[in-house]
């Protein structure tokens, strides 16, 4: 059956073409049409294909497509081709969709900008390489993709390039990504070593019969695209420059950083869940590093000022999150968590970015405040998707957050301690999300007269989105409504064709259909972390909006921690002392004793004694050509006459 | 096989001869009918209708004395003119000039030799032909004739390819490159390739006007500005031979283009070789009609009409009827 | 009978032509020499059965590589610049003796591969159609498909390559003009 | 029936003429010259092979030769227009720029 997948891709590629070549030759509606609109047909496409996938059987759902050969060299054989199976559906769809939305929010926002064809075509090239990455049916190409959206990452990071503190944050993405991908290159050469292909089906349908299960070289595998996942992902230890990445513009913070690239990680896990499965030493370490990010991005977050740096702090927190149910063997969920976060924290930097634009660059929140009345529409989509990112019940993100929570506890993966701390953690975010809110859309106006007098809503282009993401924010996550509250948890069976066998197969537990454990459990748990979440969010008002003073001294008595959080545990300073600056003394020894010294020195040597010895053998060479022809042939000759007398 | 090399040199005496005559009542056909374009009535004297005259143009020519100028390449500036001339009549061997006929109880195909190759060697010879020219203005060492030289070897190369390519179109259909096999894929009216290939057969006249260097791309002899071009200094019957071998390639481009475009020999009642002739015959009037209505292009002119409407179209050209040919 | 001494004819025409192209001093006088030893090895060619590639060889280096090498002669005007050849009658005379060695060696190795091995038997029964047009274009489109593909872009690179060369002085005139 | 050995020594020869062109004569298009000449003698060798084996292989690659000896040609010509130019001589012996 002919589905033509390879047009998802080709829309955003002609659109990258074309606004590329054509760069700052086109209008600026022009650039635009082209830069949405290829997304928005990928986009459609890809509903187009979505809905043919629907129409097949649960067991065929799985689209194929070679485009071509790419690499044949002897066994190392790698097709260009797609597969469309409903987890790459789901991709798919996040990726155009949100995309697209977000496409038409830059129209607005970067309208002003002199890079704007610039822009367009380096966000087609990212959707072009996210989309790559998530329609690949094998690993290197899928790793191809993975270097395009690391590339248009610290393309878009660095956008604007005079800044030094962009272009210094670009590199810093660029190179954490590096190191995240040299661990997922090596897990690849791993899984080729032993499997011989790095085709999806073929490693899966293998990988049980290659591999011991549990054994030394599967957990090697794994925990190396684990690694890559970290960087991609921004966990611990490679989170570091997700934070940074807040320097590009605030759409792309929104496309790249918080929806779709960064949890390219995340998918790659879900898609390799046979393999993590066969790995439960794996697992448990994805669980522990989701864990322990998730708790640490949220304590750092409560402390932040800048609007961005706390969504970005909430992103890696969120992120953690769905490690952590992918460390339970939850993969579902995790998809679920990442399909709704795409949603909410896409509006949520799109909201911030609303606000930003209001306010002509401010981003820090001690200078807002009392945004409520003047940008309306943004204030109550921004709330919409605090209330969804908290967890407030009936919005998108309590089914999904809800969904990791409860099989945290209950998977045969899961542990109280990892269950406690992601229910602490989601009390901190609702906390600092809602000290967000506070601080900026309620309260007294702190900007500068200035800045009061510009305040105005954002154009249509903007809010048009925000209202269109609020309301997938609110009912995206009705698709996974758990058995308990009476859904069907439609998401969850969608995605089995992928990850059900494995979450009940593979290591012989039992299944981890919600409807397998204690109903009565699962209800008291979900109640009880709705009221602790209600009870932060009057925490966060207490503290923020009736009785600021209270916040200055908690900030004194805890001054030691207050000191720590704010300054992000050092981390950055750790990695600077323990890792760079060892490496940038060791280069300058390289450098300055070895390299000048050492090995110039041998080779300035060696050419000044060829020098002083060809100053004599030099008169052979005349420079005429003829000379040399006949040198040429005179040698040509003696070599046929050994040959023949020989 | 005697009998076999008798056959052939009898066809080579009668085709030489027949080309030869050709040759010279096409003098006096262009004589006679440009004068009557330009309202005059051309030879009159020399026999009826002035039919003699080419024998007496002959005679003078025969009779001029033998010029060869001080700074000439003797050698060469000897050579040219029959180098230009024997390319000419070889392309005669190839060319079906009628359906076989029996005479004397043996069957007699009035071709020199049927290769499978026919067209390509028609290409071949006729390629040779600009060395003619070239060398003749190298050698003559007078600028004038250096520069019809330069000219000539320019434009032929340039006309070249759309020259060949410009027949493709008709192989591609007729999947041969035998002219017996081409004539006879033409039986009737209708599948003369001048109808299944018009752009081709435009395309393939104006070169074949180029190729000959006749008006009005006859630059490298254009008078206003060469004097005589490549042939400005010799006379008598070297120069003679150059027109011969002038008219000879225009009669064997007349021939390509009857064998390619337009049926070769067939035709209702009369017999083949009479059509193949008036066929022929039709064609060099109109040459001759061209040189009289049409002034000479200008060098710029010719050039650009070579490698910017021609080449470009025969491309096309070739193109289309290779996805008509397979669709 | 014929053939041989067909063969032999052109074989001493192709030959004769060869050296007396390296033999002349005027560059024409080259150029023709250098026609008439090609024009006997198409006869050469035909004679191995191959019609087409000798008609080809006619049509691509008379018709079209040598006008070419005439055209720039008579661009260039060379008649007034004459060549001597060598430094000196010994220079001369070792490079003849080179060449001379390379003959032999050449023909030794023909005659050893002859010898040893049966490649160069010829067969008497040719396919029907050998040397005609279809299947070397059989051949062209099909097993040699990349090959012919990448020669047509090495063409157009050289058409490139010529024309910038050729137009380069132009440009330099007309900044020197203005 | 000529024995393909003869096209291989009359090839022989013609290359060796061809080789010799290129080491005596000073006149840079006699040199391009012997350089074809060269290309046609292989041509010859690839010919007689390809008759002697029954291959038509053989008339491909001589088809290719010769687009690449016309490619060759017409960027060499182009060299050399551009050198007298510049030396208003094509002497081989004129340029040797190579030398220090």
């Amino acid at each position: 059956m002919e589905h033509s997948l390879y047009l998802i891709l080709l829309f955003p590629l002609a659109g990258f073409l074309i606004n590329g070549l054509l760069l700052g030759r086109l209008n600026k509606k022009l650039i635009s049409l082209i830069g949405c609109g290829s997304v928005g047909l990928a986009f459609l496409w890809g509903l187009k294909t979505f809905f043919n996938l629907l129409a097949v059987p649960e067991t065929e759902r799985i689209f194929n497509e070679v485009l071509f050969t790419w690499i044949p060299s002897g066994i190392f054989k790698v097709d260009f081709g797609l597969m469309f199976d409903p987890l790459s559906a789901v991709m798919v769809l996040v990726v155009s969709g949100v995309g697209f939305l977000i496409h038409v929010y830059s129209v607005g926002y970067m309208h002003d900008d002199p890079g704007y064809g610039r822009y367009f075509t380096y966000l087609n090239l990212f959707v072009f390489s996210m989309l790559t990455l998530v329609l690949a049916d094998n690993y290197l190409l899928m790793f191809v993709g993975w270097e395009g959206v690391g590339l248009c990452s610290y393309l878009l990071i660095g956008f604007w390039f005079e800044k030094q503190s962009a272009s210094d944050a670009g590199k810093k993405a660029f190179i954490v990504n590096r190191i995240g991908d040299f661990g997922f290159l090596l897990g690849l050469f791993i899984i080729f070593w032993q499997v011989g292909s790095l085709d999806f089906a073929v490693v899966f349908k293998q990988a049980p019969l290659v591999f011991a299960a549990g054994g030394t070289l599967i957990t090697a595998a794994t925990l190396l695209l684990f690694v890559g996942a970290t960087g991609k992902s921004a966990q611990i230890p490679l989170y570091v420059w997700l934070p940074d990445a807040m320097e590009g513009p605030t759409p792309v913070s929104a496309l790249i950083h918080a929806a779709t690239m960064v949890t390219a990680g995340v998918y790659m896990i879900a898609r390799s869940n046979v393999l993590y499965m066969m790995a439960p030493t794996t697992l448990a370490v994805v669980a522990i590093v989701g864990c322990a990010t998730a708790l640490m991005a949220a304590t750092i977050a409560l402390t932040q000022n800048d609007i961005k740096r706390v969504l970005a702090y909430s992103t890696v927190s969120q992120l953690g999150y769905m490690f952590v149910a992918c460390g339970v063997a939850a993969f579902a969920a995790g998809i679920f968590h990442l399909m709704t976060h795409a949603f909410f924290k896409a509006l949520l930097f799109l909201g911030a970015g609303s606000v930003i634009h209001a306010l002509a660059g401010q981003q820090d929140m001690r200078f807002m405040g009392g945004l409520k009345r003047p940008m309306k529409t943004t204030f109550i989509t921004f709330l919409f998707a605090t209330l969804a990112i908290a967890g407030i019940p009936g919005l998108s993100g309590f089914f999904s957050k809800d969904e990791i929570l409860w099989k945290s506890f209950s998977s045969d993966y899961g542990s109280p301690v990892i269950w406690a701390i992601a229910l602490f953690t989601a009390l901190l975010t609702a906390f600092y999300m809602f000290r967000l809110i506070f601080l900026t859309f309620y309260g007294e106006p702190r900007m500068d007269e200035h800045a009061k007098h510009h305040l105005h809503e954002s154009p249509k282009m903007m809010t048009v989105p925000l209202v269109i993401l609020a309301v997938l924010s609110i009912v995206g996550g009705w698709v996974g409504i758990p058995h308990v509250l009476g859904g069907g948890n439609h998401f969850e069976k969608f995605l089995e064709p992928v990850m059900g066998k494995m979450t009940t197969g593979a290591t012989g537990g039992h299944a981890l259909t919600s409807a397998g454990h204690d109903t009565a459990t699962e209800l008291v748990f979900m109640i009880g972390s709705v009221l602790l979440i209600l009870a932060a969010i009057y925490a966060a008002y207490y503290l923020y909006l009736k009785n600021i003073t209270v916040v200055g001294r908690i900030r004194q008595r805890l001054s030691g921690l207050y000191k720590v959080l704010y300054n992000k545990y050092y981390i950055d300073e750790i990695y600077g002392a323990i890792i760079v600056r060892p490496l940038i003394n060791g280069s300058l020894f390289l450098w300055k004793i070895i390299d000048v010294m050492l090995i110039d020195g041998i080779a300035n040597g060696v050419a000044a004694l060829i020098g002083y010895i060809s100053s004599d053998v030099r008169g052979m060479q005349t420079g005429n050509m003829r000379t040399y022809v006949t040198v040429f042939l005179g040698g040509a000759i003696i070599l046929m006459g050994y040959f023949i007398l020989r | 096989m005697l009998e076999y090399a008798i056959i052939s040199a009898i066809k080579i005496v009668v085709i030489i001869a027949a080309v030869l005559t050709g040759c010279a009542y096409s003098t006096w056909l262009e004589r006679k009918l440009v004068g009557r374009f330009q309202h005059r009535y051309g030879p009159m004297y020399a026999g009826p209708f002035g039919l003699l005259q080419p024998v007496a143009d002959a005679v003078k020519l025969i009779f001029k004395e033998d010029l060869v100028p001080d700074k000439a390449e003797r050698v060469t500036y000897a050579l040219a003119p029959i180098i230009s001339f024997i390319p000419a009549l070889l392309s005669f061997a190839v060319i079906p000039f009628g359906d076989t006929f029996e005479i004397f109880g043996r069957t007699i195909d009035p071709v020199i030799s049927d290769l499978n190759i026919g067209i390509l060697f028609i290409f071949a010879v006729t390629s040779l032909g600009v060395y003619g020219i070239v060398l003749a203005g190298w050698s003559s060492g007078s600028k004038y004739s250096l520069l019809g030289g330069i000219r000539s070897s320019a434009q032929m190369i340039s006309y070249e390819i759309a020259y060949g390519l410009s027949i493709i179109g008709v192989l591609l259909i007729a999947q041969t490159l035998s002219m017996k096999e081409l004539v006879a894929q033409q039986a009737s009216i209708l599948d003369w390739f001048i109808f299944r290939q018009p752009v081709g057969f435009v395309i393939f006249v104006n070169c074949a006007v180029a190729e000959t260097n006749r008006a009005p791309f006859d630059l490298p002899e254009a008078e206003s500005e060469l004097v005589a071009g490549y042939h400005t200094e010799y006379s008598s019957m070297r120069f003679a031979m150059f027109f011969i071998g002038e008219y000879a390639n225009m009669i064997a481009a007349g021939c390509v283009v009857t064998t390619l475009f337009l049926g070769g020999w067939q035709g209702p009642f009369l017999p083949p070789v009479i059509w193949f002739v008036i066929k022929v015959a039709l064609f060099m009037c109109f040459y001759i009609w061209l040189r009289a209505t049409l002034p000479r292009f200008r060098y710029d002119q010719l050039m650009n009409f070579g490698w910017k409407v021609l080449f470009p179209l025969a491309l096309v050209n070739t193109m289309v009827t290779a996805w008509i040919k397979l669709y | 009978m014929l053939e041989v001494i067909i063969f032999y004819i052109s074989a001493l025409i192709a030959i004769g032509g060869a050296v007396m192209m390296i033999a002349q001093r005027n560059p024409v006088a080259s150029v023709l020499y250098l026609i008439l030893s090609l024009v006997a090895q198409a006869v050469l060619y035909i004679q191995l059965e191959a019609l087409f590639v000798g008609a080809l060889l006619i049509i691509v280096y008379a018709g079209a590589i040598l006008v070419l090498f005439l055209f720039v002669i008579m661009l260039l005007n060379l008649r007034g610049e004459k060549f001597g050849y060598d430094q000196g009658k010994v220079g001369v005379a070792t490079k003849l003796i080179f060449s001379l060695v390379l003959i032999f060696e050449l023909a030794a190795v023909v005659h050893t591969v002859s010898r040893s091995t049966n490649l160069a038997r010829t067969s008497e029964h040719l396919n029907p159609g050998f040397g005609s047009v279809p299947p070397v274009a059989e051949l062209l489109y099909t097993k040699y498909l990349l090959p012919f593909e990448l020669t047509s872009i090495l063409l157009l690179v050289a058409i490139i390559g010529a024309v910038l060369m050729a137009r380069r002085d132009r440009a330099d005139k007309e900044k020197e003009m203005t | 029936m000529i024995p393909i050995t003869h096209y291989l020594i009359l090839s022989a020869m013609l290359f060796a003429i061809g080789v010799t062109g290129v080491i005596i004569s000073r006149n840079l298009i006699i040199m391009f010259m012997s350089i074809e000449v060269m290309l046609n003698a292989a041509n010859l060798a690839i010919i007689a092979f390809s008759r002697s084996l029954n291959l038509m292989d053989g008339h491909v690659f001589v088809f290719l030769v010769m687009a690449v000896a016309a490619a060759e040609a017409a960027v060499g010509l182009a060299i050399i227009i551009n050198l007298f130019r510049n030396r208003e001589s094509i002497n081989a012996d004129t340029f040797s720029l190579m030398k220090r």
